[in-house]
């Protein structure tokens, strides 16, 4: 195992200790390990959590700042966090109007927060969470885990940080969230697994000339092992199920978001943003806003994933409006 | 003769130490169908519960079990940290205070911690989880509780081994394994795997003389 | 090879391709494949402009807009642009106050930039050129090639390119970027190699326990093999050359800059940052301003480079100064 | 007799040929001490200059020479583009717009090469580049002028040939392999192997008969 760290169980502490020592400005570090804007809590502003395994870096603490996320709880690698760190982070960003869990749809994630969700109310504060599935990969179905919550995530921490840095109230934030699943679809592949560190060795073994289509972010094997293909033939493989399934129709506007699972290049992320941007344009479709980089991540796995989200007015007003994290910033 | 609280805390230790050794394969398991932690994660979780031992090792047996679930919801996270956390806490409330534990309260014990598995995780039977090694286990407990206790746990051990490995040609519907589809047949549910670990370490820590 | 390339002498083209398509707010592409910020030639404003070899990205194209660089020359991946390319830039980018070149110290890109240089002199543009060679791990001498241009860079552009928008004109510009080559160090490390598209395997073949220590940013060896080490380890080995050939001292405040070579994860840069903290903390000097994630990179490689500058009032100002470009973005 | 115009496009058509015959074996050469494209480089600009070869053969070796240079400097990039460019630019500038060329005059355009190569890079003997192999070849090439010009080219693709050899044990002092140190000794220069091929195409071309 090819790592910069010192110790399998010390990476999360360590990272966070070194977040904490590189970004004084915008966050701190409290225990049990959670991540909280430098600021929080804010007074009458509506609390936005989230939080998930550790290993999908920058997510979610990048994403801690005036904005867009109040406070973020990082599990162990891969493994979504304990109740007890999201319920100190409700109560460390409580201002007093409530707190929303923005909650990726895996079954862990989903127990922790509620868990959490549950102890925070019984201390009298109002949580209301959002689940995001927004992985096409997997069949939505009602007899089953249901969609997997990947990229458009981070475009729903975004949007509702901007609509509650900006004055919404906590029904107005959930919706917003809600609003944004119902616009959002997302597609990941793999070139190669990743490894745990505590794990040691590499998830799956993949010969040279194969890839996995279908992937979460959790560096599991996807739903199709695959001969290796060109960037065009996989950017179509990952944008049709996502162009058929989704909201989308000629002459939309949407946020494109070509992600990095951590160990791919930028230089062919763009290669596969501009196959991504001949075949919008055959639909007819306009590239209202874009986003390109390593956003939400599975250690040091090469793929990508692509995610569209349909916008409208209220939407990129709300990823327009200043954001002030370590991994997004503008506007301020 | 009734189960007493150190004998139950013997069962915790047991089922601590097999996680330990088998944190390797059960991760190996994890790692076929799923995100390569569940050894990681029950390892974490008992040994946290091994160092909290001298702390929750109250005098009830039902104070020993919330102590155990309270300590692994607080620090395994995953799926398996609030299933296996509700699992101990449901069925330390089902002991409550009783030091001197019969086979009945125990047998209702496991069966409120089932419970709690499955409202907390909503799988049903064939799902290929844990609770198809975990409710077969209980139903085999409960039907051969009539004659001896070893037998009883015995019995629950062999019918958690075979329930977990009727599911392995299943296609998972719960948990991470279902986003594999029909890939995740063929493969040993890492979580029913852990499961029958714990039952085989019940069944081993409350034989007479162990 | 496994990339998500179409083919590899098309990586470069159908990547900026992508970039226009992503960034049309901040950039456009001109033939013969550079980068120009959107609205150059700024009137009045002395253009900045760099260019290298691609495979660094976001280095340099990602670093073009406002308050950064005026345009980029991207050549083949990891082979210095020609001149042609810079000729175009320099032309492009000329608002009538003169046209800096900022070029890494190697034999190729001097060479070529020259050549551009006495080019667009001979078509009357005003050119300076400031060479950029931080890397301590190559020992400086008159009778070599030098140090390399590694992370010092990325800080040269950012507070040149700020203070460019300020108004300062090509004297001034050339000297600032003087005085951070003065007071800016280096130096980086290898976990693997990378691929070169056009090579189709990779550079070097490395064993599952050793790392290259003193690498540059083309995918080549370092100056030394040695067996992998833990991150606090290999954090020491990087800092302590760099802290004791530098004009660092106690009392400094220093921008400290950790830098992913492309395939290491966030998380893992973050490590590296917690115990630089410490080292610094140890020598009496404070972190005035840091940078974190890949921003001069060897394609995929998995490795980290450490660069430090010291700061004083000019150099912060011009740091903090907006700066709106697809990689660095802040204020604006 | 002289040599025609004919004849030195020849000669760049050899040198493509090989190129693009050698191109793996430059980048592994420049994998080892480099950054893996010194034969990428190299046939990317003689392919194109292959291109272009129809509009710049003009009717002088000069004009020839001239535009392999130009072509080279604008789509090589790296060290090799500008030096072999300058080698080419500078060699046409001394062969002018002479159409039959003798050997003295090749040899003063070989010599003017050398000199562009030299204050481009300004690199030494010793210090492991192309000019190792270039300069004792076109020293050699001088020296036996008074002989047949077959055998003067052997004799200068013999010189080169040795000098590539002769630096391979030595440090590098310029270019990318300087970087690596006490590293760069025992491989042998990508560079200098290229300028090589050069002269030996150069050689082949030339021969009577060629
Ligand atoms: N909804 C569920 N109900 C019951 N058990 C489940 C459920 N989802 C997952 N599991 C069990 O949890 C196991 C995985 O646990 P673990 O790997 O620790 O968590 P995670 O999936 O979060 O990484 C699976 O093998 C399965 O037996
Ligand atoms: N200063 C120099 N003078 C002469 N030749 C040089 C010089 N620097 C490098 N070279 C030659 O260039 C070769 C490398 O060329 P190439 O790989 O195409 O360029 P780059 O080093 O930019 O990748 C070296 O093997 C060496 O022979
Ligand atoms: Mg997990
Ligand atoms: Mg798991
Ligand atoms: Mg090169
Ligand atoms: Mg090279």
């Amino acid at each position: 195992m090819k790592k910069l760290i010192n110790a399998p169980d010390k990476v999360v502490d360590e990272a966070l200790a070194g977040m904490a020592a590189a970004h004084p400005d915008l966050i701190r570090i409290e225990s049990p390990n959670i991540v909280v804007r430098k600021d929080a809590p804010r007074k009458g502003k509506v609390g936005i959590i989230s939080g998930g395994g550790s290993g999908h870096e920058p997510m979610h603490g990048g994403f801690v700042g005036l904005g867009m996320l109040d406070a973020a709880a990082p599990g162990a690698v891969f493994t979504s966090p304990v109740p007890d760190q999201m319920l100190a982070a409700t109560k460390a960003v409580n201002g007093g109007a409530g707190v929303l869990h923005i909650v990726k749809n895996y079954t862990g994630d989903v127990m922790n927060f509620d868990l959490a969700s549950e102890l925070a109310q019984g201390e009298g504060i109002e949580v209301a969470s959002v689940v995001i599935a927004d992985d096409v990969a997997v069949k939505d179905s009602l007899y089953t885990a249901g969609r997997r919550g990947v990229g458009g995530t981070v475009l729903a921490e975004k949007i509702v940080g901007g609509a509650a840095e900006g004055g919404a109230d906590l029904a107005t934030a959930k919706a917003l969230v809600e609003k944004v699943q119902d616009n959002v679809r997302s597609m990941g592949m793999a070139l190669t697994s990743c490894t745990v560190p505590a794990a040691g060795k590499p998830t799956f073994e993949i010969a040279d000339d194969e890839m996995e289509i279908g992937i979460g972010i959790h560096g599991e094997p996807g739903r199709q092992r695959m001969k290796l293909a060109s960037a065009d033939e996989i950017t179509e493989m990952l944008a049709t199920p996502i162009l058929d399934d989704g909201p989308f129709s000629k002459g939309d506007s949407v946020l494109v978001f070509v992600n990095g699972m951590g160990g791919t290049p930028l230089i062919e992320l763009y290669v596969v943003f501009n196959k991504l941007a001949a075949i919008l344009k055959d639909r007819g479709m306009t590239i209202g806003r874009s986003l390109v980089g390593n956003y939400i991540t599975s250690l040091e796995m090469a793929g990508c994933s692509i995610t569209l989200l349909k916008l409208d007015d209220e939407l990129t007003r709300h990823w327009d409006a200043p954001v002030r994290t370590a991994a997004l910033r503008w506007g301020i | 003769m009734p189960i007493t609280v150190d004998q139950l805390a013997r069962f915790v230790e047991l089922f601590a130490e097999r996680l330990a050794a088998e944190k390797e394969n059960l991760t190996r398991l994890d790692s076929a169908i799923g995100d390569a932690d569940h050894g990681i994660n029950m390892d974490r979780g008992f040994q946290a519960v091994l160092g909290k031992l001298p702390e929750i090792s109250s005098d009830s047996a039902g104070g020993l079990f919330k102590g155990v679930g309270m300590t692994l919801v607080s620090t395994v996270g995953g799926a398996s940290g609030p299933l296996y956390g509700t699992f101990f806490l449901r069925a330390g409330g089902a002991l409550g205070d009783t030091t001197d534990v019969t086979a009945e309260q125990l047998a209702a014990a496991l069966r409120a911690g089932l419970e709690g598995v499955i409202q907390r995780g909503k799988a049903e039977l064939d799902d290929k989880t844990m609770v198809d090694a975990l409710s077969p286990a209980v139903d085999a407990f409960d039907r051969s509780l009539d004659g001896s206790l070893p037998n009883a746990l015995a019995a629950a051990a062999s019918a958690a081994a075979a329930g977990r490995d009727r599911v392995t040609p299943l296609v998972a519907r719960k948990g991470r394994a279902s986003y594999l589809g029909e890939r995740s047949a063929g493969h040993q549910d890492p979580g029913a795997t852990s499961t029958t670990i714990m039952i085989e370490a019940l069944r081993d820590a409350l034989q007479p003389g162990a």
